[in-house]
């Protein structure tokens, strides 16, 4: 690199030009999705049906939460690892406490009675962020690390309580919000579009919610202009918590049962959907609608390779190269170098 | 006045960091509507003062009371907001969110749960800002502003609070002489609703300006309080370093220097940086101080920043003692011999985490040891010798940079670009933050440097710095208008960099004593 | 079961170190309790035994213990059955035979490997799909992950089977790294591409089974074996969910990996071999041949195809696990 | 609270005693290393043994390497997450280019003699390391999230190469370093020794190595004074990149094949030692021999669980509270807030 540098900061452009530039920024991912969905069409007729666009829409919800989650924290200018063992251990955690604590192949201690799963669950993810918070605001412990431990007992846990196993019995109330169709359309994209729309509602026009960027940008300053950056910031980690195990719930009634390995290795995904959706990893920037095609890209990738039929040995790789080229195409289609 | 009580009462305050002791049992009272001057060298305990009465920092001891009442709690900024507002010394601008948003804060709405109106909050950024003449897009991203414009975006946004009280902790350190003007002309209207203000610079002029009651710290300790008429500069200048003052003039004046001759050091000739200077030439020679002034937007900085190799400039040469240097390379211009203090040691200046004799030999590693080593005991020898030439108030050369007060980090600065015995030095805004006494001695410093037959550049809109030069070049939309020779008076300069310079000023001695 | 035994052992038994490959898959949990029960029950003198989380790295270290702390034969399921041949050779030296359940090591010594045979369960899976499907039609195969070896084995005599014996069949293979978001996620993709899809081999029920279910229910593609769309689903591991699904209809066939002989006969070898005992190829006295390997021996045991005729046989482990 | 806080106790403290703990800082793991030995003795006789010690010191090279390789790129203000495939791609890739094209169970393609394959893995790792530089330096991408990217396309490659199987018949050159002992201990802790010696000594007392942490500090200071920012960088990510394949040939010769999956996963645990061991993950800060202690630590936590038997279902869940533990020990030990 040559160190000549541009000169930043010195002349205000003759205003509006580079607004519009970053305000586009949230839209560079477009460009790959428009590309993808032609490679999608090229390759195969199924692509574009409702089918396969719902399937895929279906499969991308409870990695969209997990992405809803962790942008809104890296927002504020923190990292959670910790949400995709929070994705296991939360349903596994309210089986425990309302499955009976006989009969069934996995038993429980029945302490509630079965309609309080959902919300015990919700109970256990909101949990699980205070706890991060307690850690990472009280006793200022580096977060990246705290989560990354959180990351490992979680999974622990959840290993422990259910010893293993796969949980099946689940009653029907805890798997329906995953499984069910509302007007032809599976009720989690329903809720999942929602949840979007409110995060970039609250985002764009909530006073708490613009309280986020100015954390992540500068939390010194923040401070200064009256914001209560840990309480907000211990907020948005226990939501961050909550939207997990409610992506938990989504998992547990798509998949049948509550595996095991639940979201196991998912934190990359999660990671590289945000970051490739523009929200910036130093805090203070990104939208959640970028993170939205953040998550569709990755999602979409897949399913093209699957429609193309690439052999599997060479499945993996493919991927990395598209995760690759996508950062290329949106750091170029937005202009902006990416730091 | 109905109410007599002082807007603000502290007494008995002591704050302190780790070893160090940044306020002993400190006080401070600002009745309403008074104007009052906190002035202090660097590290004196000013801003920590500061952070204390807005509420950022709990006080070790001491009770704090405002108009009469005892201080929020800590955590409620804003009902501390409610009673003082502030213009930090440290930029609370966030660079990613837009001028509007930056100056409405944590205030877009009044509810919680009420949608925020941006149509509305950027008409109501663009009156704030037009009461201050400020033109800027309320709708840009406030990092694209420059250091000026981000300053008046800081102090509109803390006079526009409402507060009785206002805190400015050098406000003007960022802003050239129009962007002052403006500013007192402002602080003047709301002084005259009755509004007090704390205001701390290390300008005595502006504090004889501005203000009517002064409050001198020395050592983290409260040394006096007394009416600014009662207090001539002498006698302050006295209460904050503890020292007789000697002389009235500097060592380093200018004034009765004879030009010197000889052969040029530094050549510039033609230099062009496409949309901020164009065509620049200048020459000065061994022993010389060369000034270049120029407001926020003339590219004098830039063109500073160029010669360090900071920018690759499109066309002209620079030329060190008959040697050409390529542009565009830092270390080209190192090995050629130039020493730069850069604008913004926050930015490009200092590296915060690591010790105060780590930065000050930055650049000079090659020369701590052989075979590409650095040896600990000569980075310490040799930074324990700029510690004490620059007289930088440090616990040791092992002290985190970010732990010294905003004026000794400058010095590290400084000491960074002195490290080389550069040929040339280029220094842009060098005492920038820097306490009265600290300046003398770091412009006394590079008049040594040329003294010692190497020249200086200095790169300024601060009258103070420029009175050091043997010549001063002045600067205005990219372009060199005007040159003086030493005697030139402040308001020829001051026109020459608003552009409103007449050509045949250029060159005319205009020798009056000062 | 303390660390800090004595070095006298209890009942003058030798000490056994077992590690378990992981504690996450229903199959090795099974795996586990057979373990734990039956060493118990036989009164077997067992160092505490440990968890290698399917990574080779923790594997030779636990192993490590064990030599340090005493063992006299050493039970371990090496996933990767490459990046364990040092570890074999140090045991080796120090004289400690080595029972390798589910893995085959592909260097150094080991006393037995006790194992179904992976290619058997490909073949098996091939032959039952070819035949429901009448040697025509699609089938998606959900494989494991790329680098394990018995999910290899299990892809290659599948194809190597379809190839030669059904060239009617189009076999389309899906990578899933057995994860069952994976598998569920690009198997309704195929459905999309493929409607006519009309057979699934899945290579690991543990892993597959409730995705797969969950998501032909959602697209009502779960019909009765005979009705028309039905869609043929051989598994493969034998637990009991499977057989549920078996006996509900929802499945075909699944081919039952023995988790009960599995953790029998690994202690019985290791018993023996600490005992110096010593095993020559040929039938065995429970229904399988041992075979010798280049590097050892190796226990073939049973893995019955299930299917709805012989699903309530009381001798499957997967009816006798748990409680 | 009120703000008017009482006086408790102005003793000044002497000066000299921040720049003392500062130091400290590296030292904060010296504490917990010692809690575990102490554990590690209580809970069974084998642990003191020299076999033992010298069994995690060789368990630990691998993955120190890696940790030794993250430790520069993190002070020097960068990221690298494709270490974990290096690893593994770089021996087989080596492999690929040595072995003959027949006759073995993996084949190659025989374009180089046996004994290059060292050198040839090296060059590997040097050249996946320059391209990630490349991508991050030239094109401007996120660092974070072109290697992770590259951490799947890379493990993608050692697939599609391989073909998913451990290669076994590794040349015995390649595996010696990795399987010899010298006086009695095994090679490859001489080796790591060495290596974590001379990076120690860099980063201390040469000009390059300061250079990184200016560069992690503060690059625009650092470019400012004449460091030559992008060039150093570049060199450190290759560096780094050959670390990570010289940690693959001391993995095949300890393990005695490449195997497929060979550093998989290990991305989490080279940044928890790196964390802990007292490397910032905003560059400029941390030591090397900080790194080293981050490795024991986390080694010795598993060593000494598997000697006290921890039961296999709570050992995961084990490993993260110590994790965690283990990060408030150093906290507190060092006094100083992590961020
Ligand atoms: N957060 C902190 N941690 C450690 N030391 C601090 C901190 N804040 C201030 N100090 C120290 O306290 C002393 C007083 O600093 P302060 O910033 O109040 O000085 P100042 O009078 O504002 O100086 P200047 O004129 O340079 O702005 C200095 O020695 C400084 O290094
Ligand atoms: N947490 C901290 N630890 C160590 N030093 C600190 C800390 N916080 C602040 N300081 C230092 O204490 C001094 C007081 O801060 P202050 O607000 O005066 O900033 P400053 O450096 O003087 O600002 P400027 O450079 O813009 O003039 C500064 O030098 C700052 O770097
Ligand atoms: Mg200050
Ligand atoms: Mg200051």
């Amino acid at each position: 690199m040559s160190p000549t540098t541009e000169l930043s900061g010195t002349v205000p452009a003759p205003t509006g030009r580079r607004i519009d530039l970053a305000r586009f920024r949230d839209l560079s991912l477009v460009p790959v999705l428009l590309v993808l969905g032609v490679i999608g069409f090229a390759v195969s007729p199924a692509f574009l049906t409702t089918d396969n666009l719902l399937g895929v829409g279906q499969q991308a919800t409870e990695l969209s939460l997990l992405v809803l989650a962790e942008a809104l924290i890296l927002i504020a200018g923190r990292m959670d690892l910790s949400l995709e063992s929070t994705i296991g251990v939360a349903p596994v955690i309210a089986m425990w406490l309302v499955l009976p604590d006989h009969g069934g192949r996995f038993n429980g201690i029945g302490l509630f009675p079965t309609w309080t799963a959902i919300p015990l669950c919700l109970a256990v993810g909101a949990l699980i962020g205070a706890f991060n918070g307690f850690l990472i605001l009280k006793l200022r412990l580096n977060g990246f690390i705290v989560t990354l431990g959180g990351l490992t007992m979680l999974r622990g846990l959840q290993v422990a309580i259910s010893q293993g196993q796969s949980i099946v019995n689940v009653p029907t109330s805890f798997g329906y919000l995953g499984s069910a169709s509302w007007l032809g359309v599976p009720a989690a994209i329903w809720i999942c579009a929602l949840l979007f729309l409110l995060g970039g509602c609250a985002l764009a026009w909530l006073r708490h919610g613009r309280a986020l960027y100015a954390i992540g940008g500068n939390a010194e300053a923040a401070r200064a202009a009256g914001i209560r950056v840990d309480r907000i910031t211990w907020v948005v980690l226990i939501i961050g918590g909550t939207l997990a195990a409610f992506a938990g719930v989504l998992y547990t009634g798509h998949y049948g049962s509550i595996s095991a390995g639940q979201g196991n290795g998912w934190i990359f995904q999660v990671f590289a959907a945000t970051v490739i959706g523009g929200v910036s990893l130093n805090g203070g920037r990104g939208t959640i609608f970028g993170a939205l095609t953040g998550v569709l890209t990755l999602q979409l990738v897949v399913n093209v390779m699957t429609l193309a039929g690439v052999p599997p040995l060479w499945n993996q790789f493919l991927n990395g190269v598209i995760i690759i080229v996508a950062l290329i195409i949106s750091r170029f289609a937005s202009g902006e170098k990416q730091e | 006045m109905a109410d007599p009580s002082p807007v603000v009462e502290a007494d008995g305050i002591s704050k302190r960091f780790g070893a160090t002791v940044a306020l002993r049992d400190a006080r401070i009272t600002v009745a309403p509507g008074e104007s009052h001057a906190l002035v202090g060298r660097n590290g004196a305990g000013k801003s920590t003062l500061v952070s204390i009465l807005t509420g950022l920092q709990q006080p070790d001891t001491g009770t704090l009371r405002f108009n009469g009442e005892p201080a929020p709690a800590p955590g409620d900024i804003d009902a501390w907001r409610a009673r003082v507002a502030c213009v930090y010394q440290r930029s609370t601008i966030i660079p990613a969110l837009s001028v509007a948003e930056n100056l409405f804060l944590n205030r877009h709405t009044n509810g919680g749960l009420r949608p925020i109106r941006w149509r509305e909050l950027r008409s109501r950024a663009a009156d704030l800002l037009a009461e201050y003449g400020v033109d800027v897009d309320p709708a840009a991203r406030a990092g694209q502003l420059t250091v000026e414009q981000r300053q008046f975006v800081e102090i509109a946004r803390a006079l526009s609070f409402g507060a009785r009280f206002i805190i400015l902790d050098e406000p003007t350190a960022k802003l050239d002489a129009r962007g002052i003007e403006r500013l007192f002309a402002k602080l003047r209207e709301l002084q005259g609703q009755g509004v007090a203000f704390l205001f701390i610079s290390h300008h005595l002029q502006e504090v004889y300006e501005l203000c009517d009651t002064v409050t001198v710290y020395r050592d983290a300790r409260h040394i006096l309080t007394a009416p600014v008429v009662e207090l001539d500069q002498h006698a302050m200048v006295e209460a904050m370093t503890g020292e007789q003052s000697k002389g009235t003039e500097p060592a380093w004046s200018a004034g009765e220097r004879s030009a010197p001759v000889g052969e040029p050091l530094l050549e510039v000739a033609d230099l062009g940086l496409p949309g901020v200077y164009e065509s620049c030439s200048l020459a000065a020679r061994a022993g010389e101080v060369l000034g270049l002034a120029g407001s926020a937007a003339s590219g004098n900085i830039q063109f500073g920043e160029t010669l360090a190799g900071l920018h690759r400039p499109r066309s002209g040469t620079v030329t060190v003692a008959g040697r050409a240097v390529r542009t565009g390379r830092v270390p080209a211009s190192l090995a050629a011999g130039i020493g730069f203090v850069p604008e913004d040691r926050h930015i490009q200046g200092l590296i915060p985490q690591r010790s105060v004799a780590e930065n000050a030999t930055l650049t000079v590693t090659d020369q701590l040891g052989p075979f590409g080593t650095v040896l600990p005991s000569r980075t310490r020898v040799f930074a324990e010798r700029m510690i004490t030439d620059l007289d930088i108030k440090t616990p040791g050369p092992a002290t985190e940079v970010s732990a010294l007060s905003g004026g000794n980090q400058q010095k590290v600065v400084i000491a960074r670009a002195l490290a080389t015995e550069p040929q040339v030095l280029v220094a842009v805004k060098p005492t920038n933050g820097v306490d009265i006494k600290s300046k003398e001695s770091l412009l006394g410093t590079v008049r040594q440097v040329a003294d010692s037959g190497r020249t200086a550049l200095i790169v300024s809109d601060e009258l103070d710095d420029l009175r050091v030069c043997d010549r001063v070049l002045a600067m205005f939309h990219g372009r060199i208008v005007a040159e003086f020779t030493h005697g030139w008076t402040d308001e020829q300069l001051v026109s020459a960099m608003e552009g409103m310079t007449g050509t045949t000023e250029t060159k005319e001695d205009h020798v009056t004593d000062h | 079961n303390r660390g800090s035994s004595s070095d006298t052992a209890a009942g003058g038994k030798p000490k056994l170190g077992i590690d378990l490959p992981r504690a996450d898959t229903d199959f090795w949990n099974s795996y586990a309790q057979y373990i734990k029960s039956d060493a118990s029950s036989q009164g077997l003198n067992t160092l505490p035994v440990s968890n290698s989380q399917n990574d080779i790295t923790k594997l030779v270290s636990n192993v490590q213990v064990f030599e340090n702390t005493g063992a006299k034969a050493v039970v371990m399921a090496p996933q990767d059955t490459g990046a364990i041949a040092s570890t074999l050779d140090t045991l080796a030296s120090k004289k400690i035979p080595v029972i390798s359940v589910d893995t085959r090591p592909d260097k150094g010594q080991v006393y037995m490997v006790v194992r179904a045979d992976n290619k058997a369960y490909g073949t098996k899976a091939c032959e039952f799909l070819g035949k429901q499907l009448g040697g025509k039609g699609k089938v998606a195969e959900l494989q494991g992950d790329l680098t394990s070896i018995n999910g290899r084995d299990r892809s290659e005599a599948f194809a190597a089977c379809m190839k030669s014996e059904f060239p009617g069949i189009q076999v389309i293979e899906l990578a899933t790294n057995w994860d069952g978001a994976v598998a569920s996620s690009k198997l309704q993709t195929t459905l999309a591409q493929n409607p006519d899809l009309n057979g699934i081999y899945m290579q690991a029920g543990g892993a597959f089974l409730q995705s797969t279910l969950a998501l032909l229910q959602q697209k009502s593609l779960l019909k009765p074996a005979g009705q028309p769309g039905h869609i043929t689903i051989v598994s493969n591991d034998g637990i009991p969910q499977e057989f549920d699904a078996i006996r509900q209809g929802q499945i075909d066939a699944t081919v039952s990996q023995p988790a009960d002989l599995y953790a029998k006969y690994a202690l019985f070898y290791a018993e023996a071999a600490a005992e110096g005992k010593t095993f020559q190829a040929g039938p065995t006295d429970h229904n399988s041949t041992i075979i010798s390997l280049p590097n050892g021996l190796e226990d073939q045991l049973p893995a019955p195809l299930v299917t709805k005729d012989n699903v309530d046989d009381k001798s499957l482990w997967g009816n006798n696990v748990g409680h």
